[in-house]
């Protein structure tokens, strides 16, 4: 896909919410560990909202930063928690990445998900290391940022970035959380992946296929 | 094998709640019609009285939404089964309790609640309501003495809460009502264990294991894990294990007051409560200090979770006021 | 697989229990120092008055010991888990709150708890003190509608306790008191559902067992079989046919009014019961009743048995004065 | 043995404790298929203090009357339930029916023996076939009645008392009660032992071994 338009956008977080569906337990179970229980029932609820409302009719003729900030709105009212701000921060600042805009370039697409990256940071204010989605998301952004640099394909660079996300969920098993629910944990957390982390991973790798 | 719950499908549990809870208390709360997870008091917010609204996600219940009434909060914005509501119920709890006095936010200290509270705030800010948050911070388990504002809200939020309540009640301007928000958490102090866990309705299944014999010293309200397994021990010693660090933090003169809530997680009934409680008097004696009121039952729960809490508020002539200072909620009378 | 509690040793947990309820609630209520399984209201007993004396096993908190206060029982006799007191702590109750104008016994319709009252009844008339005995029946599961007396007393009690303590407290006549409890009796009815069972605390055993997906409807409050075991349904389904019970038994025409409870058996959290009481409140409508007065929560438990059941008494204008009546007991506040 | 003392009645008594004691589970277990769960643990408790209370220096001396009626009170006051007016009354029976007398002979304790039956009947009103203890009582007074007119020693008098009380409970099995708390099982109870009539059965064996 050369060109992203707002129907891609659309099935993008169709894409996003089949596959945060398929990840519900499994989302759950990582956040039963060091947390409490319900990360995947929010991805899941934030997404399915996020697909019923984009699959209204009057979205049809959005652009692009219509479809996010529906995204943003929609994630946020839909799941509250943390992770609700967290995405609903990280559309919005898409939104505003591609202010104006029709139809996206790849280039375009990965100053949105760098955008979406640092709306995390801000709202969370994690840093690496914390033990939270941030180890996925900034491993992430700076891999579409050198892919970007690199003139790398759409497919790459959400290839890349996907495998960054993975790498960085993987790295929190090492982790002691300090932000968040499992901050409380200390040496308890070892062992066990960021729920944030994984479905970030998965999130990525579902755009990837969504855009592909 | 699934947790068997009364419930229809998981999803709408908390919906069905409130209507359950409008059906059963329309005399005390009201949900507003275009914010159905905004929950208002009846009797309570009027002219030139500081607003007070709180909130958090559901499954903890009587927390939060059986805490609004006369003489305690004005509104309480309902999350998800323990998720933090987003920003637009807590927007909408502010604009309906505001009286042109302040609005005071006060809600347990986890990290969704906090961005969606700000989000909030910073948005009625736009709208020049004038938003104060106190966040409570009475878990002792959760972070060390000197890491107070790390520390999780759990039950002692009741007494924190009823004391800001009265403070603004009294019509005391939001200066005031911020203060002894403030003053209330600082003295507040919970500790806890859990023996089994809850499912959500959603999933059903347990949210965290424990093994036969075990109990988890420190667990939060949502099975957050706590400081430490241990053996299940005899309740007297589970007593004595959260009063030593309560009344060690406390650090209260012999003579003064406290007030008591021996809070269960959802399943542990009033017997085990009131066996724990037999050990806390003692334990009060011992340390010369006056039981003023006690609150034995479900005040902040975990769902069906298994477990207990004990929560000691040391008080002050101004703090007792508050606490004395009646109030009539959906699910709680007192004064 | 032993169940988990925090309880010391499981022989002294009522005597734990009384120490802790003293305790707690030593403004309310007191125990007689030569019998101290007999609960006393501080405020309540006064010359002139009918005496009530309330009572049954432990494991049912609040109930018994929780609705000794001002407007409500003037005493308790306080029994082993599940088992009727002795007549000896109910004879110290009834000389404790004699005041000359009679005593009114009231218990639930157990073989135990009648042959124990009974005996204590014998006794005291022999030192004439004039007592009548107003059993409640309102557990529409326990005998069909012709056979009402042998029906046992559940969750009902709450409101018939209520309605006499109410009469009591107005220093009316025994006649009248008594009168008034067996009205209350006769309009009042429970039905409920258990999901799970609970373990004396002498023995951690579970005390029945039901399948993975099953329920036990119109179970009794000490884990005695019901009707049937059924697959466990919906909310809605679940309350539907608790409420085809209890509303085809009431007959009440439409424009009547009525009080309902939905009472925990134990660890069925308040998110549950609220779902019921939604389900609750729309056969309500359909049958044209409205709804004065709901309880949603512990009010006759089964330790931590898992389960619910839905009290509804048919109102008169009498009974409506009576159920409103002030309240204040260590357990519970109304009115 | 051909006289019975107060004495021989505190061994019988404290025979009885430990049969209940070693019961205890099995009668519990009996009572949580149609019943409450409790009967083990107040038979146990009521058992247990009577042989405390009987234990008690000042008791020796005491006369047949006396220990039985310490039993009853005993029994009564540890216990509440629906055993404790039950056995209580039984005792107290018991106690009248030898009154004034210091030595008991066999025929004395047959006498003892089915006032103690009627005593249970009197007290609870059930009828042989409710599916209570009764039907192991009755029974059990039918066989001491005839033994003793047939002038059996007291061992067969025991012996003959435990096997109709056996047979007794066995027969619950097939029952439909109508009293106690099983009365709302209906067809349910079906199959199931009553345990007030098991219990019945363990207390007359206990007996014939303690005066044995
Ligand atoms: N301050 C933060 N910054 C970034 N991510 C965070 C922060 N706090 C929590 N998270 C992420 O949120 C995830 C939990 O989300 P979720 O379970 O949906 O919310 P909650 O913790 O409110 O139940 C954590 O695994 C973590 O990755
Ligand atoms: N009216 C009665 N007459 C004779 N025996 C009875 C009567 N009611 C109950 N019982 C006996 O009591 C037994 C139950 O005793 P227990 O479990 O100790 O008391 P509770 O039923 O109060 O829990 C029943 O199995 C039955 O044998
Ligand atoms: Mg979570
Ligand atoms: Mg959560
Ligand atoms: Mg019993
Ligand atoms: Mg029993």
């Amino acid at each position: 896909m050369s060109e992203i338009t707002a129907a891609n956008l659309i099935s993008m977080f169709a894409e996003i919410a089949k596959a945060m569906a398929e990840s519900k337990a499994h989302l759950c179970e990582l956040d039963g560990v060091i947390g409490d229980a319900d990360h995947g029932i929010a991805m899941d609820l934030g997404f399915s909202t996020v697909a019923t409302n984009l699959a209204a009719p009057d979205i049809t003729a959005a652009d692009p930063t219509t479809v996010f900030n529906t995204a943003a709105k929609s994630f946020l009212n839909a799941v509250g928690a943390s992770s609700g701000p967290l995405y609903a921060t990280a559309f919005m600042r898409a939104g505003a990445s591609v202010k104006g805009k029709t139809v996206l370039t790849a280039s375009d697409f990965a100053d949105a998900f760098i955008a979406m990256a640092k709306g995390i940071q801000d709202r969370g204010k994690a840093e690496i290391g914390d033990k939270t989605m941030i180890d996925a998301w900034v491993p992430a952004a700076e891999a579409v940022e050198s892919a970007k640099t690199q003139g790398a394909s759409l497919a790459e660079i959400l290839d890349k970035a996907g495998k960054a996300a993975e790498a960085g969920a993987e790295a929190t098993k090492a982790m002691i959380a300090s932000k968040g629910r499992s901050a409380r944990l200390g040496e308890r957390a070892i062992g066990h992946i960021d729920p944030g982390a994984a479905s970030t991973a998965i999130l990525i790798r579902a755009m990837g296929k969504g855009l592909g | 094998m699934k947790t068997k719950k009364i419930i229809n499908d998981g999803a709408n549990a908390v919906d069905e709640m409130l209507e359950g809870v409008l059906a059963a208390h329309s005399a005390k709360v009201f949900a507003l019609d275009h914010s159905p997870r905004s929950i208002i008091a009846r009797d309570g917010p009027r002219p030139g009285k500081v607003g007070m609204v709180i909130g958090g996600g559901s499954g903890h219940e009587p927390s939060f939404l059986g805490f609004v009434g006369k003489g305690l909060a004005d509104a309480a914005a309902i999350g998800n089964v323990f998720a933090s509501p987003p920003p637009d119920p807590i927007i909408e709890c502010t604009k309906a309790v505001n009286n042109g006095a302040g609005v005071l936010y006060m809600y347990g200290n986890y990290a969704g609640d906090v961005m969606n509270f700000d989000m909030a705030a910073e948005m009625v800010a736009m709208e020049d309501i004038e938003v104060r948050t106190v966040l409570t911070t009475d878990d002792v388990a959760s972070a060390p003495a000197d890491q107070r504002d790390k520390r999780r809200g759990v039950a002692g939020n009741v007494f924190v809460f009823k004391a800001a309540g009265a403070a603004c009640d009294k019509m005391l301007p939001i200066d005031e009502c911020e203060r002894i928000a403030r003053k209330a958490n600082d003295r507040t102090f919970t500790f806890g264990v859990a023996l089994s866990p809850c499912s959500l309705p959603q999933t059903l299944k347990p949210n965290f294991t424990l093994g036969e014999d075990e109990m988890e010293v420190g667990m939060g309200i949502h099975g957050e894990p706590g400081i430490s397994k241990e053996k299940l021990k005899p309740a007297d010693a589970i007593t004595d294990e959260l009063m030593d660090k309560i009344l060690d933090e406390m650090a209260a003169p012999k003579g003064d007051r406290v007030a008591v809530i021996v809070n269960s997680l959802g399943s542990t009934p009033l017997m085990e409560l009131y066996i724990m409680m037999r050990q806390v008097k003692k334990r009060l004696d011992q340390a010369g200090l006056a039981l003023h009121l006690s609150l034995v039952g479900n005040y902040c729960t975990s769902l069906e979770m298994a477990g207990a809490s004990i929560t000691v508020m040391h008080l002050d002539a101004e703090l007792q006021e508050m606490i004395d200072h009646p109030c009539d909620c959906a699910m709680f009378r007192a004064g």
